[in-house]
Formats: structure tokens, C-alpha cells, sequence
């Protein structure tokens, strides 16, 4: 059993609504490190993503990702606007028409989003970035495919968080960040740390549906 | 946090007002998305540049808007790079039918977001080149760093490209004479205090009272180095040192930019110390601008630019300008 | 105290050094006794309009020297008025044989050295005349204080009848016309921060977090009013009103002002909310002028000046001006 | 007996010496209820003062007052260099040619003084300037007038001293401090405290030379 439209609105939302409540912390982290803004961006953004799912008329789980793609991509900005708008697009697409998204679909589109991310920002793992949430989420949903994508993505979004974690001691080479060179080692990347909230409420999302 | 707003998430849309009202005759101020016009715009035949960037390093961007620089802008949230739809829209409405030339400063954010634009903007048909200003010699340009960023000779460039476009150069031509203007520029700045975005409601960073950071960025991020604080003569000499050592240079124009807290009296006074130290390295010094140009907010510090001059630059730079914050032969 | 100088004694003296090396070809610089003059002074058969005051106060009053404005500006040191020694000698150097007109801020200091040497060079045969500017507001005109003080619109007047005396018209007709400008002009300052002077060292009063104090002078003087800090359109609503109250006005240039440390996105925000006050109060913007003009070193704050417009003075504001911070039409 | 011109030029420099001592101290005040210059005026002023009277070459008292009023004029700038300048001119005026200054001409030439203050500045006493420390200063003098000038210049010091303490609660209604209205009231005015201190250096001045 998998996600249907209305459980993807409905975990998207919850996820938006995570990161708007997670936006002093996403400014203190990117204050210290870079600019100050990451939080206000994706505050910004997903108040306008939340807009938009109210608007509801979605007939496929991708339609829900593609407007949350172009949503944050017009209103973001900053580096974080377009890397997560690719992210989301690319899920999106690698979706297609399906009705209900499985554990595999899942950890596909999980893949799409990286692979998105990584096309449009050149970073590595390692380099400080959400690139470092994202491929060890990617890894741990593909090594639990079989399972039920409550179980991909609570694998995911665990794997996210102690990736994001791992970026403290990391010196930055993409972003903002990098421009500090060793002293932007000793604090968790923003982007990494925004990367976790937004898995770990689409996991609790996907738990709770799937558990009903 | 002491400012003159009301409320912190409005300030842009709120200075915008202000600067519609300041200069009626000038600008044509858009709203959602946010862009700065050329009254006149578009003007037909030639090519349009356009630059933009996050709010808060007024004049840059909008205060250069007008004859003989941009045909528009397109300002951001404080510190934060426009949306793409927003410089699709300003390509669009000033778009005269000889191409358009985006000068993008080199942060990951602006990088991305105008990329995003000029491919939807080619998809319309629309001949769209993109060139990256990165002059700041404070970031190694490696592999391993977002490449140098684009400081203040990013005016520099939109006042030379902007005088070749108002006299006709085609869209190659713009795009060629950008890329050697920012091949031969350089800046560094440093800081003395730190400003404080709206949003975050606290400074960037915190230096000591007998403390200061070179290699600052206009973003409020630290720079690379934070220092015991230095007479004039030394902080100038640290900032014509490491430029020159970057890049050598024979005729020069010298720009000499407060971050925005700096008072003119201060800047003057490093104006002098840099055109002395030029003249003891042989280097000429053939034209000047020294004030608040490429800010960050209330920061207090200063930066240096040099950029190399030819004849045909000299000419450019010369040129009739009529925008808000630079005005000059008309 | 954080600054960008050297020895705090030598500040004025080393700012003019930078200043004659980025001004080479308008400004003519001079030590012992102080006095940046219009490169090409004396203008035979124009009347020579002069003016000064403390330093600190930049671009007022050298960034206003050159066509169109003042034919000298007298730098005294910071927040200082300057000597009658070295008012004459800019006198005596820029008088063309049509009378000079002295436009003077109205304080104690400032009067007495201008005063002093008006009547030296009276003595030499030269006609001199002053105007003295009080435009602010903030203070009671009264007998029981200095009277009212210059500020911003000392600006307006210089370039108003800067213009007149370019076109030539006389010593009594500049005079006039002067006084026309003052009695039509009112201002009103208010700050966020204090500045530090530099041979002080510490600033020149303390304000908290979240206070605010109106009626602010140019010097670091404390204001007359200390009020809790409100959101920018309080601010702008207790400015307006003091200055409508005061004076009725029509037809207005407005002049939206920063102290120096505010930056331009929280100047064009202030702007725009004046405009609209004014609007609503049927008072009409002909003309605006935006940005750090009269200020007070590094002081965060603004002030408002309106001035009173007919035919005449908008011709004489709109009159070509090329000054190192002034500059349009040519 | 009275003072030569040798012990007046040396008195005169003792005085500059004590008001450049004393430069700290009414910048502070200055900075409170002014504008923070009064003290580095007078440093600057009296420094060139220092400077002149060391060219030497002065054949009478009002040579050396002349001096010191057109250094002063030329050099401090603000509302105190054209008042103290006038102070000395007039002072100088008043001494004529005399070769020796004694008490009787020393008060005549503080009233002078005064005379030349209040005609310039336009200050009544009470105004919270340099005034109300010159006024009662005068006073004094004229009823001391037989004593010898230590002691004209001592009494003169005194009350020179009182009247600049009186200062304190009055509101200003003259200079800088005028503006500030009722919060001008707790502060010493900068002014009267230098005319206060120059005079008490003037009477120790004489009085060292008076008892040799
Ligand atoms: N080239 C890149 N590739 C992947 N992620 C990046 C890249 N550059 C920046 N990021 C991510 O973006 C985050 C910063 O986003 P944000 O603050 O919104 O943008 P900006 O840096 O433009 O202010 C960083 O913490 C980092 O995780
Ligand atoms: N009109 C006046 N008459 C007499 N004394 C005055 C007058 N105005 C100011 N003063 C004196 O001058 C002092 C300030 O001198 P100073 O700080 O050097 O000048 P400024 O006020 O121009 O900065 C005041 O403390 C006061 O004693
Ligand atoms: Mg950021
Ligand atoms: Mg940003
Ligand atoms: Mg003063
Ligand atoms: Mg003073």
C-alpha cells in the first residue's frame, strides 16, 4: 500500500509547515555561516507552497511535487530556491502518472531529487551542503525499497539527520560557507539541517497514514 | 535592531515605494515580482543589460538604472538572490530586440536563479548571455570554493557595458567587453562592525571593539581574516597589497566604496592613502569615484577596487550617465 | 572607537588630501589656511557664494563646490566652525569683482568666525554679505536660546542661489533670493545612534536599544525629545507634522536625509512614507533629493527638509550643478 | 609692584599650559550638554599660543595679550575662539602701553575683557556661558583693586570658580547647550569652567612671582 494524492498533499503540507516552524533556527544556522537567510527563504517559500496546496485540485502525487517545485522555485531565491525547486521537479518527474507512491517509488524519487540537486550545484558529499543529507537518505531508501514507504522514508530521514549532523566538523567547498574556508568548519550546514526537517516530517506524515 | 522600517518583511516592497516616488521621471517601478526599469525601456535596437541581486547594497542595483547603465534590476529579499520569474519578467519588459546581457554577481544563489531565468527567457526566443562578475580577491578561486565573489566592480562593469550598449554595440560586443572588464578588475573590502539583515534582527558576526575582518563580503558574511584594527595606512595598504599582488596593473581607474556605515570623511581620507601607495608602484591612476556604492546596509568599512583602463574603457567610463545614484554629462 | 584613520588630530587634514587627489580637475585644495575652491576661481564678474563650517558634515560643504553651487567651502575641524583667518583667505581667493555671498549655519561658532572675517575683508574693500541659514525645527526660535539652527537646508540654499550666481545675477539679488530660500525652508532631524568625533573618542550621547531621539543636530548635540523607538512610519508622521506645523507649505522640493549611517534601502522606505503624508496633507512634490547629504559622521538617523517652490527656485534647482556630490545637466 | 611684560608672558603661558592640561576634562563636559570640541579647541588654540610666546620679542604686556587674542582667533574656531580672542584683544587694549601691570590695571582689563565677551556673544549672566564665570570674576576684581594683582587675581579666581560651579543647575540660554532646553540644568557649562581655570592659573602665576 502506498501514498495516495491526498496523502502526498497532506504530507507535503506537514512538511511545508515544518520547515516554516523551523525558520529561526535555519537563520542562526546560516547567520554564523553564511548569510542569514536560509530560514526566511524557505519560510518565505513554503508559506507560498501551503497557499498553493490549499488551492487542492491535484490529480497525481507528481502534480502536488510540481507545483511545490515551481512554488518554491518563484519564491525562494537565494541558492536554496532553485536547488530545492530541481529536488522536487526532478521527484516529480521521476513519479509520472502513478496514482500511489510505494516504498520504490519513493526511494526513486528521493534518487531524481539528488541526482537534481547535484546537476544543478556541482556539489560533492562532503562539501558542506544538503548533498550531504541527501545521499546517505538516498543509500538508506534504496537499501529498504522492499519495505513500505513509511519505512523508506523513516529510513531516509534518519539517514538525514546524522548526515546533516556529520556536516559540522566539515570546511564548506560550495555555498556561501566556502567562503569562510576553515572557519566554516565546527557548525551544521543549514541546507543539510533543512534537508532532515523536511524528511523527517514526510516520514512522520507517511507513518501516521500508513499506520491508519 | 535600530532601523527605519515598520515591518522587517517589508521592507524591500516598502523601499521600492519610496524610490518609485524619488524618481518618477527615472524609473518605472514594478511590483510582484519587484523590478526596477528604465523609464524608456524598452529601447529598441538595443541591447538591454540587466543585473540585480539581493536588496540591501543600495544604490546597487536599482540606483544604476537609467541612460547609459542598466535597463533594469531586479532586486531580491535583503541579502537573498532574485527568483528567476522575476528576471524573466525584467528581461521581458526590457528586452528591445538586439538581445539582453545579465551581469550576475558569482554567489551559487544568483548564479542559479538567473540561469533559471535566461533558459526560460531563450525558450521565448530571446538572445540571453550571462556574464559572472567575481573580482573579490579575498576567495581563492579554486575548485574547492564557490569560485571569487562579484563585489564592487560590479558597477564598474554595468557602467562600461551599459555606455557600449546605450551607443549601439550589439549583444557579442557587450558580452566580450564585460568579460575583459572583469578579467582586469579587482577588489578587497573589510569591515568594522557588522550590519543586521531585517529578518535576523541581530549583527552578522561580532568583532571586538579593537578587532577587524578583511576580506569581507557584502552579503554580512565574515571575511577571511579578523585582525587586531590598523591606522588607515595600514588597512589601505593591506587592500592595495593584496590586489595588486592578485593582478598587476598599469592605468587604473580607483574606486574607493563605503560599506555603507562609513562616513565620506573616513572614505576620503583612504582615498588619499591608496592614491598615494598607487603612485609609489608605478601604477595611474586615471579616473575615480569614491562613495557608498556597493553597500551592506549599515556596515561599517570600506573596499577598494581596481580596474584596468585602456583608452577604449577610459571612453566608456566617460560616457553620459543619467541614473539615480550616478550621474554624469547629462 | 572604530574609524578608518590615522592620528584623530590629523583627520580633516588627510581627508582633503584624498579628497583634492579624487576631485583633481573641479577642486582646488588648500592647507594652512583650509579651503577647498572651485578649480576655476576666481569666476570674474560673478558673485562669489562661500561657505563652511565643522567638518564631519560631508558632502556639505566641499562636496558642494564646483559649477552651479559654491565658489569655496571653509573645512573647520570636526564639528568645528572654522577660523575668520581662513574664511577670509577663501574669500580673498575666490572673489571675482562681484561681491561674495557668505552662507552661514546659524551657530554661536559658526556666526561670531564668519562675522569676524566678513569684516576683515570688508576692510580689504570687498563686499560681503551673509545669510544665515535656520532651518531646524527642533529648536524654539526665541531670545532665550542660540536660535533656530542650519541643517539640511543649508544644502538647498547653496544650490538655489549657487545657480542664480552662475547666471550672474547680483550681490543684493543673491542676497534676496538667499533669504526667500531660508524663510521658505524647514527641517527636522532625528537619530537612532550617536557619532563618535574622533579627537573625542566615545559617543557623544547614549541612547538604548529602544529609544529614539528627535530633534537631533548635526553635531552629535543631543535632540530635544528622547522618545521610546516606533516603527518607521511613526517617525516619518512625528516629522512631518513638526514641520508642516511650523510652516504651511504648497509646492515643495523634499529632501529626505541620512545622518550618515542609515543606509539608502531605509532612506528610499523613510521617502516614500513622507510622500505619502504629504500627499494626503495636499501638499505637491516637485522636486525630491535622497540621500546622505547633511550628516553627522556615522550617526544612524534621518531628517526631512521641505523647502518652498515657485517658478523660480524650481528653474534655479533644476540649473545644471557640477559639484563632487551634487551633479546634473552637464 | 606689578607684573612686567616678562612675568606676564610667563603667566600666559602657564595659564595656556593649565587649560592644554585640561583638555580631557572639558571635551567630557563639552560632549555632555555641547558638542565634545570645547577642550580640544582650546588644546589647539593654546598650543599655538605656547608657540608664539616662545618667538619672544614682546616689548609690553598688551604685545603678549595682542598675540595670544590673534592665535587664539586664528587657530580655535568654534564659539570660544572668537569670544576668548576678543577677551584678550580688549584686555590688551585696555593696558595701553604700560610697562607693569598692577591690580588696578588688571581688573580694568578684566572688565575689558568681559565688555568684549558680552558685546561679541551677547550673553546676560544667568545664560549658563563662560559669562557667569567672567562676570562675578570682575566683580571681584574692581573690590579688590588696591590689594596687589596676586591678590586681584586671586579674588578674581575665586569667584571666577563659584560662578562656573553656579552654572550647573541653570539652563543654558546661549551656545550649543541652549538647544537642549531643560536638559541642559545639571551640567557645568564648558566655558565657564576654562575661563575659571585660565584665571586660576593667571593668579598662581602672580602670586609666585609677586612673593619672590
Ligand atoms: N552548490 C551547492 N550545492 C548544493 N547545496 C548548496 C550549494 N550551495 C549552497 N547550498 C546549500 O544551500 C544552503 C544555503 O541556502 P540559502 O541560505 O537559502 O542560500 P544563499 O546561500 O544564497 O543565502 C547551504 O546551507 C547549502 O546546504
Ligand atoms: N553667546 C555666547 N556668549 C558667551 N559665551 C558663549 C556663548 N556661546 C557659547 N559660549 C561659551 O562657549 C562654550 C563652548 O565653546 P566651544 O565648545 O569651543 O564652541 P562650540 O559651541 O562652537 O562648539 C560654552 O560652554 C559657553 O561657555
Ligand atoms: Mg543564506
Ligand atoms: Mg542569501
Ligand atoms: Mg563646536
Ligand atoms: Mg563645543
Amino acid at each position: 500500500m502506498g501514498c495516495s494524492v491526498e496523502e502526498v498533499t497532506a504530507a507535503v503540507r506537514v512538511a511545508a509547515e515544518k520547515v516554516i516552524e523551523h525558520r529561526d533556527e535555519l537563520v542562526e544556522l546560516d547567520r554564523v555561516i553564511g548569510d542569514g537567510d536560509h530560514g526566511e527563504n524557505l519560510h518565505r517559500g513554503f508559506t507560498a507552497v501551503v497557499a498553493k496546496l490549499d488551492g487542492g485540485g491535484f490529480d497525481s502525487p507528481a502534480a502536488v511535487l510540481k507545483v511545490t517545485a515551481t512554488t518554491l522555485i518563484s519564491t525562494v531565491g537565494g541558492a536554496a530556491g532553485p536547488l530545492y525547486g530541481t529536488a522536487f521537479l526532478r521527484a516529480a518527474t521521476a513519479l509520472g502518472d502513478v496514482s500511489e507512491v510505494d516504498g520504490r517509488m519513493a526511494a526513486t524519487a528521493l534518487e531524481a531529487a539528488l541526482e537534481g540537486v547535484v546537476a544543478r550545484g556541482k556539489a560533492a558529499p562532503g562539501d558542506k551542503t544538503m548533498v550531504d543529507a541527501l545521499t546517505p537518505a538516498v543509500a538508506a531508501a534504496r537499501s529498504t525499497v522492499d519495505a513500505g514507504i513509511a519505512d523508506v522514508l523513516m529510513a531516509a530521514a534518519d539517514a538525514a539527520a546524522a548526515g546533516a549532523a556529520a556536516t559540522v566538523p566539515l570546511v564548506a567547498r560550495k555555498g556561501r560557507a566556502s567562503y569562510l574556508g576553515e572557519r566554516s568548519a565546527g557548525h551544521l550546514d543549514p541546507g543539510a539541517r533543512s534537508t532532515a526537517v523536511l524528511l523527517r516530517a514526510l516520514a512522520d506524515a507517511a507513518s501516521r497514514t500508513q499506520r491508519q | 535592531m535600530k532601523k527605519i522600517i515598520n515591518d522587517p518583511a517589508a521592507v524591500v516592497a516598502e523601499a521600492l515605494r519610496g524610490m518609485a516616488a524619488a524618481h518618477p521621471d527615472l524609473l518605472t517601478v514594478r511590483t510582484d515580482p519587484a523590478a526596477i526599469l528604465r523609464a524608456d525601456a524598452p529601447v529598441a535596437g538595443r541591447v538591454a543589460i540587466v543585473s540585480g541581486g539581493g536588496s540591501g547594497h543600495e544604490p546597487l542595483h536599482g540606483g544604476f538604472v537609467g541612460r547609459g547603465m542598466l535597463h533594469a534590476a531586479c532586486p531580491g529579499p535583503v541579502f537573498t538572490s532574485p527568483t528567476p520569474d522575476q528576471v524573466q519578467a525584467a528581461i521581458e519588459a526590457v528586452h528591445g530586440g538586439a538581445g539582453v546581457l545579465l551581469i550576475v554577481k558569482n554567489y551559487t544563489g544568483d548564479v542559479l536563479n538567473f540561469e533559471t531565468a535566461a533558459e526560460f527567457a531563450m525558450a521565448e526566443g530571446i538572445d540571453v548571455r550571462t556574464v559572472l562578475v567575481d573580482d573579490d580577491v579575498a576567495v581563492k578561486d579554486s575548485l574547492y570554493t564557490a569560485g571569487r565573489r562579484g563585489v564592487g566592480g560590479t558597477l564598474l562593469v554595468e557602467k562600461i557595458v551599459g555606455a557600449a550598449a546605450e551607443r549601439g554595440a550589439d549583444l557579442d560586443t557587450c558580452e566580450r567587453l564585460a568579460q575583459r572588464v572583469v578579467a582586469g578588475t579587482r577588489s578587497l573590502g573589510m569591515a568594522l562592525t557588522a550590519c543586521t539583515v531585517p529578518h535576523v534582527g541581530e549583527p552578522s558576526f561580532t568583532l571586538a571593539d579593537d578587532e577587524m575582518e578583511i576580506g569581507i563580503g557584502i552579503h554580512g558574511e565574515p571575511g577571511r581574516e579578523r585582525l587586531p584594527l590598523e591606522p588607515a595606512d595600514g588597512i589601505v595598504r593591506r587592500l592595495v597589497d593584496a590586489i595588486t599582488e592578485d593582478l598587476s596593473f598599469k592605468r587604473v581607474l580607483l574606486f574607493t566604496n563605503s560599506m555603507g556605515g562609513t562616513p565620506q570623511l573616513e572614505l576620503y581620507l583612504a582615498h588619499g592613502i591608496a592614491e598615494r601607495l598607487l603612485a609609489e608602484r608605478g601604477i595611474t591612476v586615471e579616473r575615480r569615484l569614491v562613495g557608498p556604492y556597493v553597500t551592506s546596509l549599515e556596515m561599517q568599512g570600506m573596499s577598494l577596487t581596481l580596474c584596468g583602463l585602456d583608452d577604449e574603457l577610459i571612453d566608456l567610463w566617460d560616457a553620459p550617465v543619467h541614473t539615480a545614484a550616478l550621474r554624469w554629462g547629462c
